[in-house]
């Protein structure tokens, strides 16, 4: 794999990285963000959006977090967080909730990953020296989701590429993933046409600076933006 | 099995600080989310001592877990659940959420398998077998069921209706239905009628005994 | 199939029968009661006999009916009458009313029928030369309930027997019947002997009246009651 | 598809009217105690005229119809259903009620097949895969969607949530989950959190339009 350093300008902080995750969701979506940075971008939805958020625990519907440690442990989200109750929430089972993932009716998930591969293949639920992990409602939602967007942190121990040719740890879901964003990019994976498509990178960084942490080959298609 | 999701909110506490002290053993444990509370803190409040399913593997009461979160993300300290694991005195089955909670379903609802896209191409896979619908593939999952289903409701009238709040539903109900024997932990026992008909979450008819918390008791 | 007339005695008529049912419904049990005979089963419960109800349409622990054609839409029966709301009711949709009864969770139900086999085999959904019918719940309520109790008149035009070797009928469910209970006769299905057991007679029938009217051969096993 | 259970409860029965006044052909009807009621006034009070599926093969406009319970158990008068079928003019597909809503269950929540053991050893199972499980044998049975649902319900939010009242459920939230287009007939359109969160029995996200009743409309 990949290893560089000698960064070309700063990376984005999480915040940053779930800011611009933020801004590819639709208003009017139901969407299931995961734990870490996904959940980060409830705080960063641009004005006039409007989201309907799904946690797997059943709700649908809720907005606002509690700050954590408080709240009501009979209104708690996915992650183990305490939301507010908003007016036209839902609570439901767990049939429901995942009926509702499997069954195809959530348009948008978020969600964190270890790996990503050049044809979208996920892993993001074991390290495979640890031998044990937890999969949680990630293999439904990676496998069911509409729209599958990875928000993660684009390298790990230094500069070892999480986008890679073919995943080696264990998958999560094959040819599931839509896009990635991360602290250097925007990444599009191009399934149908077998591309993956650098669409934006972090100010002060070209194609060659993403393209040299990445280990599955990138194209442009037309201009590559910026994040900022 | 055990209900709830994991953390405080529908977890029959109770009833497994109960089933812990009762010391019985071999236990193959089904739950959710599972062991992580005590060294992370999910899903419990604060200013509360997290209680999760890890005792029964503490106490070396189970050998046997199977659900979809047992390992909290980072590994230090270990829960007991990956404790138990790595010395080799606990077998854990990790199950995807949506796959656990079907198969608990199916036994309920007299569905000896079906077929679900999640899992295709992962390690869940192994074993199982695939078939294709309309272009898709798809794995075969059976049944789950057991001898025994802890839950947790927020009341029960004397006919065994059950009433849920908020989040707290979760594995619950479908728990109820999958049990050879389902006991269920209250806050509070009403008359018939004391419970919405619009409102029963699970029917008397899956309800074997119905424990009442004792009144302000202090576990949420 | 064999036909007789010249009855020895007069047959109940269909309340007494839907009245013999009743004695075998034990009291706490969750029942489904069909349409005609089996529902009167409900006028006739014994002192201290409570019952659980379940109708298809999605209610549990209903109890007194209105007058037919009275009452609210909203509360429905499966036979489409109109029950009274009732303490401790519990109304839900159909993938829960039948995931009781698939799961095995009906104690006992009393259905209708127009031939039972020897072999406990079920035809109550059509008749052949109408060439159409309706299933309803009744394939899922004889495949799966605990015990199936049939309520119906031992014959049909004249003589003609229901409780026959073989069904020639379109099957509801095979080898589900436990108990049949006619206008002259109760008789036990024991499936596990291969046997036919005639258990009581009407006032005035004799162990041959009721087999020179019954196509499968019946056996007593101790002595055999009356249903007076 | 056209929720509710038979009778007229749970029926969208205005939005049966204006299909039929829409005039549209070649349908495919699916449904469960399907028309019935005018002939035999199954479910209707006695003081109402009873509407039922039927209406769409009396007008030409459907060709087949998938449902549980098509014909009453008399003849004499056929209903419109048995008419257009003896005539040639209609298919009928008779499924027992249990497969048929878990049929539609299945295709709501992306599961494309699953195992019954209702229907073994009868018409119904000709053809179909068996498959033997602990020792009992089942049946492969497929999920069933639809391009349209129109359903009932009692009120909705201005989100498309849904509350459903009494036996008024039946049909209604499965196939408000298994269609392309999901669409509601209700009495009442409230702002959000006019429906209490524990009763909200269809979700928002299942729901695409949304129909209100006329103020004193005389239809149950």
């Amino acid at each position: 794999m990949t290893t560089l350093s000698n960064d070309p300008a700063p990376r984005l902080d999480r915040a940053a990285i779930a800011k611009r995750a933020a801004r590819d969701l639709v208003d009017g979506s139901t969407v299931n963000l995961g734990i870490g940075i996904p959940a980060m971008c409830a705080d960063f939805l641009p004005d006039g959006v409007e989201l309907l958020y799904h946690a797997e625990n059943g709700i649908l519907g809720f907005k606002e977090l509690s700050a954590p440690g408080e709240g009501d442990p009979n209104l708690m989200d996915a992650g183990g967080k305490f939301p507010k109750l908003v007016p036209g929430m839902a609570f439901f089972d767990s049939v429901e909730s995942f009926s509702l993932i499997r069954g195809g009716h959530i348009d948008v998930t978020v969600l964190g990953a270890l790996q990503v591969s050049r044809n979208g293949d996920l892993s993001n639920w074991m390290i495979p020296k640890r031998g044990i992990g937890s999969i949680g409602g990630a293999m439904d939602l990676a496998a069911n989701a509409k729209k599958v967007i990875i928000a993660m942190e684009h390298n790990v121990r230094g500069d070892l590429a999480k986008i890679v040719d073919e995943c080696t740890f264990p998958l999560t879901a094959r040819a599931c993933v839509d896009e990635v964003i991360t602290d250097i990019a925007v990444i599009e994976i191009d399934r149908k046409n077998d591309r993956v498509i650098l669409r934006e990178t972090a100010p002060g960084w070209s194609f060659d600076d993403v393209q040299a942490r990445t280990e599955a080959r990138l194209v442009a298609d037309g201009d590559v933006g910026s994040m900022a | 099995m055990i209900g709830g999701f994991g953390g405080a909110g529908g977890q029959p506490t109770r009833l497994m600080l109960a089933l812990r002290d009762l010391g019985v053993g071999d236990l193959t444990i089904i739950g959710n989310v599972a062991g992580i509370s005590k060294t992370t803190g999910y899903g419990w409040p604060d200013h509360l001592d997290p209680i999760d399913q890890g005792m029964f593997f503490e106490s070396g009461q189970a050998t046997k877990i199977t659900c979809s979160f047992p390992v909290p993300g980072t590994t230090n300290p270990l829960s007991d659940i990956e404790k138990a694991w790595r010395e080799g005195n606990a077998e854990v089955d990790i199950v995807p959420q949506g796959t656990l909670i079907e198969r608990i379903r199916a036994a309920g609802a007299g569905i000896p398998a079906f077929y679900t896209p999640t899992g295709v191409g992962t390690p869940v896979a192994e074993g199982k077998e695939h078939r294709d619908f309309d272009g898709r593939t798809y794995l075969m999952e059976e049944a789950l069921s057991a001898d025994f289903a802890l839950i947790r409701a927020q009341k029960a009238d004397t006919r065994g209706n059950l009433q849920y709040i908020g989040t707290s539903r979760a594995f619950n109900p479908a728990m109820a239905t999958a049990a050879a024997v389902t006991i269920v932990e209250v806050d509070e026992i009403v008359e018939p009628g004391g419970i919405d008909p619009e409102r029963v979450g699970t029917l008397s008819t899956y309800v074997d005994r119905i424990v009442v918390r004792e009144a302000g008791d202090p576990l949420p």
